[in-house]
Order: C-alpha cells, then structure tokens, then sequence
C-alpha cells in the first residue's frame, strides 16, 4: 500500500475548495443580479422611487451597478482578493462590520446546539439500543417521531406562548436584555432557542445511530466478542460505536447546513440577532455586497465539512485506506 | 475425437488495486472445450476460476489473449457484434448465488422466458407461459410455482429455476459458476444428478467451476486445475484423480477429508507452500490429455 | 404383526393451511386513516363549510372557540375552522406537487450519475455538493424573486428544486448497486439491451426503494411551506394556508390567542406524523422484500 | 461418567412474524472431557442454534422454552447476563463460521486477543498481556507473532483470521470449545491445517470441543463421536465409527450414500428426495417419514423415541422397535478403494 504525500493530499483538498467558492461566488453573484428588485431601494429607502432617470444613472454608477455584470463581477473579486467585500446599501458600513457584530451570536447558538445535537444523538441513540425493544426504547421512539414532525417555527411559538407568555419563565426574544447582558442573562436568553434547534435535529440523528448500532449488534464480530467473555456494555460502546462513529462523524460534517438552516429559522421567530436574520434581509432587499460575503461564508462552511467528512471516513477507518475498489472494463 | 467448440488460449486478466498493485486475476490460461464434454474447473477462492467464466461469457474484456467460440473470436468487440444473436443465445450461464440472480420481484414464468423475451423468439411450445411450464417440468419443479416469486422458493428450487433460464435457449455452451457452493448437502446431490441428467439429455457443452473435487471427479470428464490465476494440470479427471503430477494439485487433492474415520486418520496432507509456486512455465503435454505445468528449466 | 409398523415409505406430506395474513397487518391503518380523512375534508370542503374562509368579519377579531367559531377567529376575523379545511388544499397541494417535482429531478440526476462515466459523475456530484452548498432559505428567495410573485405553482417548483439533492443521492447509489447485481449481469449476458434492463430490472427494484423518500418529501414539503409563508416569503396573505394562518401569530401572541397557533399548527404537526409513519412503514417494506430472499 | 457439558430436554424457539419457529425441539445431548463431539446436519437443522444456546448467545426473538443445560455443574439457563459474562470465555468459548465477519474490522489483530485475555484477568500488567498475546498467536500458528500483533484483520488471509480466531477463544483456557462450522468459509487446503490444529490444540490444552459442521469429511477427520441432527433433533450419535461403519438412522445412511466420494462412475448420486421440512410447523411425528423411504405407518403418527444400540450408539427411528420389519441397511459402511 502506498501512502500518499500529505501535502499534494491536503493542497488538492484545498485548491478544491478554492474552485467550488469560486463557482459559488459566480452563481450567487449572477443569480442575485438576475433577480428582478431594485439595489437603489435597499440603500436610498424610498427616496429611490422618486428618483429622475438622472439622479438614478448617477446613484447607479456611484454604486458600480451601470456596468455588465461580468465587469462587476470581476472588480468585485479583485476587491474581495484583497479583503474589500464593499459596505452594505442598507447599513452603509463595511460589510465585514456587520457579520462580525452578528457572527459571535450565530456562533454561540449554532455551536452550542450543534454540541447539543452532536451528544445527545450519540447518548439517545446508545440508549435505546442498550434498551432494544424495551418499554423506554418505545417510549423514546414514539416521543422522538412526533417532536421530529413539528416544524420549528411551530414549536417556537408554542413555547413562547408557554415559557414567555402564559408563565413569563423565559425571555421570549433577543440575545440578551438591553443595557445588560451578562453571561447568565445570555443563557437564559438562549434556552428556548437551543432547545428548538435541537429538538428539530436531535431524533433524527439518535435513531440513525441507535438503528447502525442494533445493525452492529447483531454482527459476527459481536457475538465473538461476547463469547469471550466481554461485557456487554464494552461491547457496545468499545466495539460498536467504534465501528459507527466514523460515519457519523462525517454524517454530522455534512449535517451542518441543516442545523444552520434551522437556527436561521429559529434566530428570525426568536427576534435573535444572528446572520440567519441578516442574510434572509439581504437577500429579500438586493444588499448584493452582504448577500455575497454571507453565501461564501456559508457555502465555505459547508464545503469544508464536506471535505472534512470525507477525511475523516478515510482516516478514521483502515478499511477505507487498505481497500480500494477493483476497476473492471466491461462490454457486452 | 469430436470438434472444439470453445478454443481459449493465453488468455490474461488484470485487476488493479490502487494506483500500483496489479493482480494478475487470469495468467496465461488455455484450454479447449470439445463439443459434447463436461469440463470442470477447480481452484480455490482467488485462483481466478470465476474471472475465466466471466471472460469466457463476454462479461469482461479480458486484458490479452483470445476466446474463440465456434470460430468466432468473441475477444474482438466488431466479430461479437456481428455474431451478437448467436453469442448471447448458445452461450449461458448459471451463478453462484441464485438468491442475487434472480430478479427478486419477478415472477418464475418470467424469469424462464426473459432470455426468448430479449430475442423474440417465437416459443416453440405456443405461448411463453407454456414453454416457462414446460422448462420448469424439465427442471423437476412443479408449474404451480410459475407464479411464485424468488423469494418464496428455497435455495434448491431457485437453482433449478436458474438452470431452467439458461436453458430455455437450448444453449450449445453452459457455464455454470459454483453453481452448487450455497446449497445443503442432501440438495446439492439433487442438482448435481440434474446437471448430468439434463447434459446427457440435450448434449450442450458444460463448464463446471467448482471448488469440491469429489463432485468434479464425479461429474466431469475433463478436470483443469487454477491456482493463483495459472492453470497447473488439465487431465481426464479419472487420470487427475489417480495420478496427479503437479505439487499442488497432490496438495489440494490429499486436502480433500475422505468420510472414512479410519483411512481419513492415517493420512497425512501434503502441504504446498506457495511461496514455492513457479508462475512462470508452459503447460506441457507429458502422457495423452494429460498436461501439466511445468518450468522452463525441465525442457 | 402390528399394522402400526408396516413399511409404507416416503409420502408427500401435506402442508398445513397457513393462515392468510389480515390485510391491514403491519400498515399504518391509523394513520393512513387520519390522512384520508383529513385530505378527503380539504377536498370537498365547500359541502361542510360553515363560514366563507375569507371573510373578514372585523367585528369579531381573535374571538376564542365557542358555538360560533368553532375553532375560534384570527385577528382579522376569519373562521379559522373553515380556513383549515380550506387552507388545506393549499398545503397538501404543495407537498404531493413538489414532492413530485423534486421526485422527476432527482431521478433524472441521480440515474445520469449512476449509468454515466466517473467522471461526468464526479461532476454532478460536485455540482449537487455546491447547489446543496447554498442555504436553502436564500435559494427560495432567490427563486421566488425570479418568478415573481408566489402562487401555490411557483412555490411547489421552489420547494421541488430545492429538495431534491437528498433523494438524488439515494437513487444514484441504489442506481449503482442494482447495476453490479447478479440478475442484471445475467440479464446483461443474455443480451438484455439497456432499455431491457432498465425496464424490467432497474424501474420496478428502484422505484419501490425510492417511495419512501418521496413520501418523506411530501412530509418536509408541507413543513417548508409552512414555515415560508409564516416568515412571509411563502404564499401572499390573501392564499389561505396551514403555514400562512400561522403567520398571524405575531399578533396572537401578545394578545394571548392560543387557539389561533395551537389549532392549525396541531393539524399541520398530525398530518406531518401520519405522512411520517405512512414513509417510514414504506420503507420497512422496502427492506423486507429486500431481505426475505 | 462425568459429563462436562450435559444438555436436558432442551426446546428453543424462535419468534417470527409468520409464527413460531421450533429450532431445537426436546433435545439431550453429553460431551465428555477431552473429546470432540461433531455436530452433523444440514443448514437450518438448528446445530447453530444448539451451540448459541450453550453460551446464551441467542438473538433477542429466541427463547428457550425448555430444558437444562449443564456446563460444568451450572445450570446455564438459570444464569443471569452478569453470570454469563463471567461463564463466557473461561467455561466455554467459540469460534466462528466465517472469520472474515467475527473479527472487528477496525481493530488490531493484537488488540482484540488482547481483550479476550483481559477479559477475566482484568489486573494483569500491560507487558504480561502482550507476552500471553504473543503466546497464544505462537500457539495457533501465527508465526512473525511481535510483527502481526499491530495488523489489522483486512491484511490477513482467511486462515489467518481463523486463527486469530481461535487464539481469542483459548485466551482464558476454557474447558469447552464450541466450532461452529469453523472451515467452511476456508479453503480445501486451509481447512485440514486448521482442522489439524484444532486437534492438535484439543489434545495439547485437554480441553473438550463441540464441533458443528455439514461435511461428514470433517467429522471423519477430526471428531471422536458424532450426533446426527435432523429438523431440530438429533437422530443418532455415536462414535465416529459407530456413525461411519454401523449407522442405523435412514437419514443418516441417506447422507453417507449422497456423498460423491462414494458414488460409481457414470452412476446418478443417490439423492434424499425433498426438503427438510419447515420448522414453522414441524410435521407431525417422525420429522424425516415424508422423505425416508423406510418409512413405517406409525412414522406418521408418532416420533419414535431414543434406542439404544450399545454403550455409545443411540438412534431414534422405529426401524429398532421390536415389531418393526427388517431392514436391510443399504449401506454397510464407509470403504474407499
């Protein structure tokens, strides 16, 4: 078996992230131009519509949107290469400003309930499996579909109305309390969002996992395991999950689009200042400068898990390494 | 002596694993198949007896040599097109795992007439659901199973409903791929006597990949041995048997537990360390039908 | 001599009357019930209508359940028991559309990338991890913008582009494995053409393993548009449906109005289960059929 | 006589959707020290079934129903999980049918022996483990011991793996071995190595071993007696030679004349016409009437109890009641040219 150099390994995984942003980028930025709406309105609120075809020929070229998209396209990427991602028409600052002053409030959300997710799933799941067919197994299984069903939005407002409204336990929106914000005021801010974002998730990862490990318990390599006098509970968790966690590990590497889709969701009922908010502005308002820089961001994260996924699978596992596929030529 | 229907010689197959390991699968194989004869093809997992089948049923292009089936040498994409009917209707062949060969949601009849469906054929016993009948007859299964589907027979009676398929062609050439190795003892029995049943029956040609030497003694007239993608010995199977002459045919033959306590006790296996295997060599004819593989240093 | 031992040989035994199974054993009865029910009143919901879903009977805003409403009003007035029944149609129209929609694109994608080459594969498998890439909410609103104002067309065609990748990938793998499988390599040395195969062998293993995911996408369709026309990029306010009654709920909330997001979300969150248990069923079929051989 | 291993009435059923499946049906069974009882059967005659039982291994829809098994003077079916933690490994261990599936794919060869030798020693130093590791790989004949201790189980050949295997199964001495079906996923020639290294290992260490298997070939070259199983029940056991020289059984005479290796040139096999019958619902009876061509009316009626021939040789089949016919047994014994 021949081991590959790292370097060319790693800069071909790179120079392959680098080419897919870049066809995200192009795609967003035509798509986004395509898109009917009007820019100056984003930045000039309404005084846009009152504009005569002077003033807005001016404001147009003020703003670089007078000339074929493909020139705009590339001052934006020679600007983008060097840093510059433009300011934002609605806010009239630099865009990076604005993502920072979001970003630590998507993170902390997203993180934590990816954490949430991440553990929980791995606990449930090894749960149910240890209690196959048992009265808790069921219990949790039933439990787990129905929470699976309700739409985030739904569930958020049914525990604001229960938390915030009728028992007044609970914040029902923001980050944390004007003026203040310490670090318990954050958290408590923070309950029923987490909690949202990780009930939407959270099932359907535990019966993937608690599923591949009933798959693994019946296996050969179990029951000479057992036979050697193991118990059960190193069974499960030292020979099963080992095989499992592989894939889950780059399940979860492609799962994070998902979790972050649903915390956009989550943040807007939630009133939560995020960049899920921001980006559903931009979009719906024609902030190109913001819409871009939040698409690559994105985008980014999730190609990078992908790739990150896909290392892992061929890390963790020796199977992965050792064997490679046969190539038949076939005809006929 | 009666004429060569399949004719292959120096045929060689490559796999690759990975960018630089190369497995040669086939290495050099030849052999003829006269019309009429059961020709069995022993070795044990990895000598490269399946990938000879495949290449032999057009399903792989092998990487050199030639596959000259009644003339045609079907090696050669523009000779197989032309002689496409021909090839695909007398040459058949019968898996290993009849449980994966059969299409699990297709009925029996179906099955048994997909081939004259893919042809056109007219089915000489009026419609296909008759002659599907009547091939399932020939097979010794009942036409109450003609509406039965895969997954509701036993491995035996799936077998026989693979053999009934290859069949219904009246093939000229069957090649059957371990075709007994799932199966019980007590059915394996049942099948083998089928096999020879229905081969003296219609006459076709048989190629029979086995790794159990007792019931390629039993079946066949000719035996070739595999061993790492080389074949080693071709003999009448009767001469193979008594008087073998490659060291690892000896090996594998004193392998074989004979179900007698007393004589299978007082017998010591002879081993054979591959490591000793001599890849290179010709096959070398040394009494009549009888070759076997030799160096280059014997000559 | 004892007429118990007499040699009679082998006889076929007679094999004993199975019980024939029940027709409903093992399926989902209660839910596929449930969801006939609930399609069936959406359907031919003018005969039982008491209110015109529509109407907008300012006078009685936010009113809560009682002998006139029975499910109560919203905070414009609408009966909301009729405006579920009615506002049905509009959500169950737009998962069975773009569950259907997205079935169409995935098969076409996924079937190209498992019969073509490696590398025009390894393209569109790219191309699938890229459009995936993008968040799904931008790209919605990004659709929406292009085809200008939502109707319940335009939004199925939204949401059906924007779900198809999952099953795509599933009908590529299954695509894969069905064309290394023994019967398709008989079919194959028999001399079934391509459309033989894919007629006979690939078409009826596949679509019965794809099913389920259709039906799952029927689920998350419903949900999607949902939770669109509840943050507003959905349906207009004028299109009555499960999500944009919900989306009155802003209001509901400060004045604590219960009825007006518990009473559709609860119909929503059922038909979502029942659609879920009706998949998940079709999916342990799928499996058994796979595995009973 | 002190029996290590002395199974009572055992009943194990299975519960499926189609219904209860009868996989042991009222079977007795002993095995002495320091021999090696083959079990001979066709696929689904519940000798797998029998093995798992002993160690409690059976999947979750199985039960026994009925029966005691006594290992060593324990009562097995009375043990609870804990007890069989401590039982599985010392009193008795397995080896399994296809190594390419027993072993964990992801973890060293070393590793895993490494944990079967923990298992009941948990105090043992780390270098006294590597060094009984490396003895037990010597042992089953795995030689470069120190270099194959970090491999994994895809670099190793099937046989490889079998001994690796087996390694794991001695790793606590155990005094019972269960084979289930230990060559037949192995080659013709990597089988007689490892039949003669279970031997060999067998008479070395003194332990007594239970060897499942559907080839008589098997049976003849490594078992001291041998039980015949047919749809859940044993029909004769004996010793090899009272099986091989003087069977009484139909069935098993129909299994010795359906070998090839006694077949006459150009001659059909001799063939037990049918099938096993379905163990959903068990015929009634003589499980083996509708296929015996021997078969007595009161076959058909009622299932004929244990006879005994001699000291060893027991078989169940009315042919040995006093008011049965006789027979002619078409097979006098094994003899090859």
């Amino acid at each position: 078996m021949r081991r590959k150099n790292p370097f060319i390994y790693y800069g071909g995984k790179l120079a392959g992230l680098a080419v897919s942003v870049f066809v995200l980028s192009l795609a967003v930025f035509y798509i986004a131009r395509l898109a009917p709406g009007d820019p100056l309105v984003s930045y000039y609120g309404d005084r846009a519509e009152k504009m005569t075809a002077e003033e807005r020929a001016q404001a147009e070229e003020r703003l670089g949107l007078d000339e074929p998209v493909h020139i705009q396209y590339t001052r934006w990427l020679g600007r983008a290469l060097q840093g510059d991602f433009g300011i934002s028409y609605k806010y009239k600052t630099d865009v990076t400003q604005i993502i920072a002053d979001r970003l630590p409030n998507t993170l902390l959300l997203g993180g934590t309930g990816f954490a949430v997710i991440f553990a929980g799933a791995l606990a449930v799941g090894a749960l149910c499996a240890w209690n196959e067919g048992n009265l808790l197994d069921r219990i949790i299984c039933k439990v787990g579909t129905v929470v699976s069903c309700i739409p985030e939005f739904w569930l958020s407002l049914v525990l604001i109305l229960v938390f915030a409204v009728q028992l007044r336990w609970l914040p029902s929106s923001g980050a944390y309390t004007l003026g203040g914000g310490g670090g318990a005021d954050r958290a408590v801010h923070l309950i029923l969002p987490l909690t949202v974002t990780a009930a939407g998730h959270l099932w359907y990862y535990a019966y993937m996992i608690r599923n591949r490990l009933l798959e693994e318990l019946r296996s050969d390599y179990v029951l000479l395991a057992k036979s050697k006098g193991l118990r059960r509970r190193d069974v499960l968790l030292r020979h099963c999950l080992r095989s499992i966690l592989p894939g889950y590990l780059s399940l979860m590497a492609i799962s994070v689009p998902h979790i972050l889709g649903g915390t956009y969701i989550v943040e807007t009922v939630f009133s939560y200042p995020g960049i899920g908010t921001l980006s559903y502005e931009s979009a719906r308002y024609q902030d190109y400068n913001l819409l871009m820089l939040l698409c690559i961001l994105s985008g980014s994260v999730v190609i990078l898990s992908n790739m990150l996924a896909q290392i892992i699978s061929e890390r963790i596992d020796p199977r992965m390494r050792g064997e490679m596929p046969a190539e038949v030529t076939e005809h006929g | 002596m009666s004429e060569i229907l399949l004719d292959v010689q120096e045929l060689t197959h490559c796999f690759r694993l990975g960018r630089n390991t190369v497995i040669r699968a086939v290495d050099h194989v030849s052999f003829q198949l006269r019309r009429g004869e059961i020709f069995g093809l022993v070795g044990e997992s990895g000598s490269g007896k399946s990938t000879v089948a495949r290449c032999i049923m057009s399903l792989i292009r092998p990487a050199a040599g030639k596959i000259r089936y009644l003339g045609v040498n079907i090696c050669d994409p523009g000779q197989f097109r032309a002689h496409r009917k021909l090839l695909q209707t007398s040459r058949q062949l019968i898996f290993q795992d009849s449980a994966a060969s059969l299409n699990p949601r297709m009925k029996v009849a179906d099955i048994i007439t997909e081939p004259m469906a893919i042809h056109h054929i007219r089915p000489p016993r009026g419609s296909l659901r008759q002659e599907a009948a009547f091939q399932l007859k020939c097979v010794g299964m009942d036409p109450s199973s003609l509406d039965r589907r895969p997954g509701e027979l036993s491995g035996g009676q799936r077998q026989r409903v693979a053999i009934a398929r290859a069949l219904s062609m009246g093939p000229e050439l069957l090649v059957a791929d371990e075709p007994i190795a799932s199966l019980d003892v007590s059915i394996q029995a049942q099948i083998i006597n089928l096999f020879q049943h229905l081969q003296r029956e219609h006459g076709f040609t048989f190629l029979f990949i086995a790794h159990d030497l007792a019931v390629v003694r039993h079946l066949c007239d000719r035996t070739g041995v595999m061993f790492q993608g080389r074949l080693v010995e071709i003999a009448p199977s009767k001469e193979l048997f008594d008087n073998p002459l490659h060291p690892y045919t000896r090996a594998l033959l004193s392998a074989i537990p004979i179900p007698d306590p007393r004589l299978e006790r007082a017998r010591v296996p002879q081993r054979f360390d591959p490591a000793q295997f001599c890849r290179e060599g010709l096959l070398r004819e040394v009494s009549p039908g009888h070759m076997v593989l030799r160096e280059e240093a014997d000559r | 001599m004892d007429e118990r031992f007499v040699l009679i040989g082998a006889r076929t035994p007679v094999p004993p009357p199975l019980p024939a199974p029940k027709w409903y054993d093992g399926k989902p009865v209660c839910s596929m019930a449930v969801l006939a029910f609930i399609m069936l009143g959406c359907l031919c919901c003018e005969v039982f209508l008491p209110k015109d879903p529509a109407y907008m009977d300012l006078l009685h805003a936010a009113v809560p359940p009682g002998s006139e409403f029975w499910f109560g009003s919203d905070t414009m007035g609408r009966d909301i028991f009729s405006m579920i029944w009615y506002g049905g149609r509009a959500s169950l129209l737009i998962g069975f559309l773009s569950a259907a929609i997205s079935a169409v694109l995935a098969v076409l994608f996924g079937a190209v990338s498992g019969l073509a080459p490696k590398w025009l594969d390894g393209l569109v498998m790219r191309l699938t991890e890229i459009f995936l890439s993008i968040p799904s909410l931008l790209l919605i609103v990004f659709l929406q913008a292009i085809l200008g104002r939502a109707s319940v067309w335009s939004l199925s065609l939204v949401i059906g582009i924007t779900g198809w990748t999952a099953i795509a990938k599933v009908v590529r793998s299954e695509v894969r494995q069905l064309r290394n499988s023994e019967y398709v390599l008989a079919s194959r040395c028999m001399g079934g053409g391509f459309f033989h195969i894919l007629r006979k062998h690939l078409a009826p293993n596949f679509f019965s393993s794809i099913m389920f995911m259709v039906v799952m996408n029927v689920r998350s369709a419903i949900a999607a548009e949902s939770t669109l026309s509840f943050m507003g990029i959905g349906l207009p306010l004028e299109v009555i449906s499960w999500g944009g009654m919900l989306s009155l709920s802003e209001k509901a909330l400060l004045s604590g109005a219960w009825w007006i997001i518990l009473i559709p979300g609860v119909f929503l969150v059922v038909t979502l289960l029942c659609v879920t248990n009706i998949g998940s069923w079709l999916r342990g079929e799928g499996e058994q059929r796979g595995n009973n051989l | 006589m002190f029996e290590l291993l002395e199974v009572k009435n055992l009943s194990v059923s299975f519960h499926t959707p189609q219904g209860e499946v009868e996989a042991v049906r009222d079977l007795s069974l002993s095995l002495h020290p320091g021999e090696v009882l083959a079990i001979v059967g066709e696929s689904g005659c519940g000798k797998s079934v029998l093995c798992k039982s002993v160690m409690k291994l059976l999947p979750r829809n199985a039960r026994i129903k009925a029966g005691t098994i006594l290992a060593d003077g324990t009562d097995v079916t009375r043990c609870s999980q804990r007890d069989m933690e401590r039982l599985r490994g010392r009193l008795f261990s397995m080896v399994l049918q296809d190594p390419m599936t027993a072993l964990h794919p992801a973890m060293t060869i070393g590793a895993q022996i490494a944990e079967a030798v923990r298992a009941h020693q948990p105090r043992m130093t780390k270098m006294a483990v590597r060094r009984r590791v490396l003895e037990l790989m010597e042992l089953v004949g795995i030689d470069m011991a120190e270099e194959r201790y970090g491999h994994c189980p895809f670099e190793f050949s099937g046989g490889m793996r079998q001994r690796t295997v087996m390694a794991i199964a001695l790793a606590s001495s155990p005094k019972i071995l269960l084979a289930d079906e230990p060559t037949t996923a192995l080659d013709v020639t990597i089988q007689a190595q490892i039949l003669d290294l279970l031997r060999d290992i067998q008479a070395r260490l003194g332990t007594s071993a239970i060897l499942v298997t559907h080839d008589l070939g098997v049976v003849a070259r490594a078992a001291d007696r041998a039980a015949v199983m047919y749809a859940g029940k044993i029909v004769e056991i004996g010793t090899v030679e009272d099986i091989f020289y003087d069977p009484r059984h139909p069935y098993t005479w129909g299994l010795l004349r359906a070998l090839p290796a006694w077949a006459e040139e150009g001659q059909p096999l001799y063939t037990i016409p049918g099938m096993p019958p379905s163990l959903l619902h068990p015929p009634k009876g003589d499980a083996f009437a509708c296929r015996n061509e021997y078969a007595l009316a009161i076959d058909y009626q009622e299932a004929p109890p244990m006879f005994q021939l001699s000291d060893t040789h027991f078989a169940a089949t009315w042919l040995l009641d006093e008011r049965a016919p006789q027979i002619t047994p078409p097979w006098r014994g094994a003899s090859y040219e």
